[in-house]
């Protein structure tokens, strides 16, 4: 029977990764998906132990070790993906693919040890190396390719969490992405040669791989700017894919390999649409470092005219009386944690009868569905944050746009500079309205490190100051009102 | 060279490359068009299905003979390794699409 | 070498078929499509023909027989496509549907003899259907799944191409699907008799369960509507590819399992997707055989009212001096063949200054995508043709819309009436123009059977004839004005 | 029944469920946004593609013994239909195209 229920499982471990990929990609149903796969998951990990036989037809041992193990993955694990602050969730995403890509990695390096098992100077010295000879190549291959992918994935993912995280700052030379080249270049032909030549030093060689791989995964994130990591952790998710499906190979099992390679296939179109959301090329985010040595681009190139600012009490009194006031939250918002006090504001506004919406940029934030996520944190209506398209609809017919920590996406550079880093990016439309306020704390750029023209035009006012605050004032002044 | 022309000649090994390219095809056709809102959760679920790589692990794991403490150890690693990104993975994934939900609730 | 080139090919072969099927889905890239998956069919047959081996490793013989075979299918095929009448396209895909059901079956029939050969009565009677236990269940079943679905197949899809060019005509009695359940359940009972209990009678059952498989494949096909044929085409032919896949089983064939399981499913989903755009339901379909006693539905259950005529001469005048004509061409005008005459009209009318421009309906005429094909043809420009939403806004500003043979796809009651059979489709909305003029040749109802109000309303002339002779007259008129 | 139980214990017969499974969602999501003017040639062109039961046609010809009348002449004729199949698939569907290919050049 075993024998049966055990390929059995994983091809529904298969289908429910399907499943669960396609349910992921709709709103509706992405809870459910993710419930789905994860059940799969279960599933095929419960057949594994208990049914897997090798060969001989003898079953796994070590059961103490294997349920400690899971045991303390799951306990430590759920309690870290249970505690992380909603806007730390990308840099724990990032810390368990590298948790993946370090599995992949240790289990390529036992299977290497178990193949040379039992090998001391001695005997090496007598067959000359001819035992390395006997390895089947399509193993080796296999055992190699899964370390290389496994460590560069596992030690690119930590430099990213550090990124995120703060722990660790961009650093980049001149000339780094040569000398990342040169490096891959090293890797692919010590493999080409380890696996084609099968010298006696083949074990020392092993490890240099190994060493090297993990050092170009440093060296790989280490000069991307912090801001595009979600993009690179994209990337390095995929790579973790692939080094599960070469598990898949090794050990003939096609749930590694399915669930492998739908993530790595899934994985890399996900990163090119990351990309393309924020209008960057992939090439661009990992070679050109955008993030880490701004170019300044049109900072102080022209004369700029002045700016106005507007007082607390002229906002509020704007505000209680337009028809129509649409918020513009960005990254800015979601640093000063001020969603609740915001909702605060869009309940105070319409007690006095004014419609308020919200206008969702696709890239606002620091990651893809940051202001949603902030927002429903904060229990904003759905129905009120309106994506770009139809938050642009509305604008003309606003009387007061609300620009909270925003500025990028808001920059007419986008339509209007074809020298701009960010020109060709759709931006929301806030000019349509009759009056544009912006808070933010100074005249300092945003993400992409430019100049904001916005700020200078005859519709726009400044409300400086942190979020939180600013909006705690502007919220007592329209209660008091 | 011959042992991997070895490779190549045995059929099974097709058997897997075309599971390959069909899981390829699979997995852009899948995500092709996912709005953008749902990309980190995307990101996120992905990540907790390459998990699966603790499979691998627990294979290793369960073959290592018990005096091997070199592999009993790096295995146990892994697998908590392979845990950790399988359950940690899930986890993170329900809590980020449990906001989107709230809304949905709220909506109707 | 050779065995490493069998599979590659295959794999080829694999990925041909699934780009080709992606690329003939989208309208830019669909002709080249059809020519990547038909490389890819090249390949996989010459690596068959010339590196196939057995077991023992020999290679196929009788060279000359399947040359030939190849070589007159080849002839025959390709005149016979390059032959077809546009319109009689459908019916050509169901001849060529039936001829690979025809294949499989042959193939299991072969094969099945193969396994019986050399037993003669005397051989059977000794060993009292003992020789039966030894065929391999997986093997056997494979064969007689593959069987039945391919000659249900063939048997359908000659009954469907028949009914399409009009030698056969629909019919049915009463419980007639009561009795194509009934055939299905003798079917699947004496296969799972002969496989379990693999009497002496083997053979006798298994050309037993192809004789009633035939007749099933005439019997289902043979209600349905002649009307509804590409929606059973289309589920024929996901038939087909599922008796391919069985061959892919059988041989063990990675690419005829990818194939005919690809073409399977995707033929099943455009099954469904026909059945949508004609706002029917699959079982509607196959059960209702809606298109063959046609219900009447409305007709005559109200007081009509008038219509009122128009002449020819009136109709030209107020087409000459219109702003914006918009055509709506139907069955009718495919039917009369007069789509280059209707070319003409459009030129006519544009070189008098009016627009002119076309209202597609999904579903007008005989097949999908039928009228995009019939005005090609007639060497239309492609922007003129607007789909159904497009033609619906530019409806209003329209001065004259003209119904050229077209009837269900104007019809109100779609909109109006939640007792009509089609109620709920959506339909161009001519009403929104300033006048309606419709050609048919009577007062008689379309496709669906039932009566039209649109030929009552106020705003509606009737201009009756054929639609080619109508057109023609028409344009002569228009021209001498 | 046992024999039944002995297919399905074959690993070989889950790695083709595999290729099977991933085909039929492949199938599902490749297809499931044409719009409705590809109908029909959509429908040709699949048509077309499961001609591939040919190869099983040329197999079964080609191991047919010299001798075996019947085996040769069904096989024959299983490899005629096939190749109608398969031919005037490809071709019949080319020339529904060529139709769209047409109008595209007009426009340009
Ligand atoms: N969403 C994603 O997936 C993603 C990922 C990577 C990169 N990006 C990039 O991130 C940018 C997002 O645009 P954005 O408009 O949301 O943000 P932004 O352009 O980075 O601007 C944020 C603004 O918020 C202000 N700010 C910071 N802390 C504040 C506080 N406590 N209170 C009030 N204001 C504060 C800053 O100005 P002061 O310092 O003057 O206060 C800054 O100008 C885009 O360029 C996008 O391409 C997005
Ligand atoms: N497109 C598809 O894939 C497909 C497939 C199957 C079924 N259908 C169904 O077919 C129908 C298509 O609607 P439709 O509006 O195009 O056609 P229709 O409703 O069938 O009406 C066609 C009209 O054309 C007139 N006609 C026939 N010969 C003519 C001629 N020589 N000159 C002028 N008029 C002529 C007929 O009236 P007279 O007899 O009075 O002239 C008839 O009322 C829908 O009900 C649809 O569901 C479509």
């Amino acid at each position: 029977m075993q024998n049966i229920l055990l390929p059995l499982s994983y091809l529904i471990g298969s289908v429910t990764f399907i499943i669960g990929l396609k349910m992921l990609s709709h709103p509706d149903s992405a809870r459910k998906g993710n419930l789905v796969a994860a059940v799969g998951m279960i599933i095929a990990i419960l057949a594994t132990i208990f049914l897997y036989r090798d060969e001989d037809g003898t079953a796994l041992g070590n059961y103490t070790w294997i349920f400690a193990g899971l045991i303390i993955g799951t306990v430590v694990g759920t309690l870290a993906a249970k505690k992380v602050q909603m806007t730390a969730m990308p840099e724990m995403v990032s810390l368990f693919n590298g948790m993946g890509g370090a599995c992949a990695m240790l289990i390529s390096i036992i299977e290497f040890k178990h193949l040379t098992h039992g090998l001391d100077a001695e005997v090496l010295e007598e067959s000359a190396g001819m035992f390395f000879t006997t390895i089947p190549a399509g193993m080796f291959i296999t055992i190699v390719l899964g370390m290389i992918i496994g460590s560069v994935s596992f030690a690119g993912s930590i430099i990213a969490w550090g990124k995120l995280n703060g722990k660790i700052k961009d650093r980049s030379f001149n000339g780094q992405h040569i000398v990342n080249i040169l490096l891959m270049l090293v890797i692919a032909a010590l493999t080409i040669y380890m696996i084609a030549a099968r010298p006696v030093s083949t074990i020392t060689i092993f490890y240099l791989i190994l060493a090297i791989s993990l050092l170009y995964g440093i060296m790989f994130v280490l000069p991307i700017g912090g801001a595009d990591m979600p993009v690179v952790i994209s990337l390095l998710n995929s790579f973790t894919g692939v080094a599960a499906a070469f598990g898949g190979f090794l050990y003939n099992n096609p749930v590694m390999l399915t669930g492998g390679i739908l993530v790595g296939s899934a994985g890399t179109i996900l990163t090119i649409l990351m990309c393309k959301a924020m209008n960057r090329s992939l090439k661009n985010v990992l070679i050109g470092s955008f993030g880490g040595n701004k170019t300044g681009g049109a900072v102080g190139d022209k004369e700029q005219g002045h700016y106005k600012e507007i007082s607390m009490n002229d906002t509020a009194t704007l505000m209680a009386y337009a028809q129509k006031v649409v918020i513009i939250p960005g990254y800015g918002l979601a640093v000063a944690q001020a969603q609740h006090i915001c909702h605060e504001l869009e309940k105070t506004l319409e007690e006095k009868g004014v419609e308020v919406i919200y206008g969702i940029h696709p890239v606002a934030g620091r990651m893809p569905g940051h202001m949603n996520v902030l927002l429903a944190e904060a229990d904003v209506p759905y129905e009120k944050l309106l994506e770009m398209e139809d938050a642009n609809e509305q604008m003309s017919s606003a009387n007061v746009v609300m620009i909270l920590g925003a500025n990028d996406v808001v920059n007419p550079a986008a339509k209007e500079d074809p020298s701009s880093p960010i020109y060709g990016m759709p931006i929301l439309d806030v000019e349509r309205a009759e009056h544009v306020i912006v808070n933010k704390r100074s005249m300092k750029p945003g993400y992409a490190g430019i100049e904001n023209e916005l700020f200078f035009r005859p519709k726009t006012s400044m409300l400086f100051g942190d979020a939180k605050k600013v909006l705690q004032d502007l919220v007592a002044e329209l209660k008091g009102m | 060279m011959e042992a991997i022309q070895n490779l190549f000649a045995d059929e099974s090994t097709y058997r897997l490359l075309t599971i390959v390219i069909l899981s390829i095809f699979l997995g852009i056709e899948v995500i092709s068009r996912v709005p953008s809102v749902l990309h980190t959760p995307l990101m996120s679920g992905a990540n907790a299905i390459h998990g699966v790589v603790i499979i691998g692990a627990i294979i290793v794991m369960g073959q290592a003979s018990t005096d091997d403490y070199v592999s009993l150890i790096l295995g146990f690693l892994a697998v908590i390794l392979g845990t950790l990104n399988v359950v940690g993975g899930f986890v993170v994934t329900d809590r980020m699409l449990e906001m989107f939900d709230k809304k949905k609730k709220k909506k109707s």
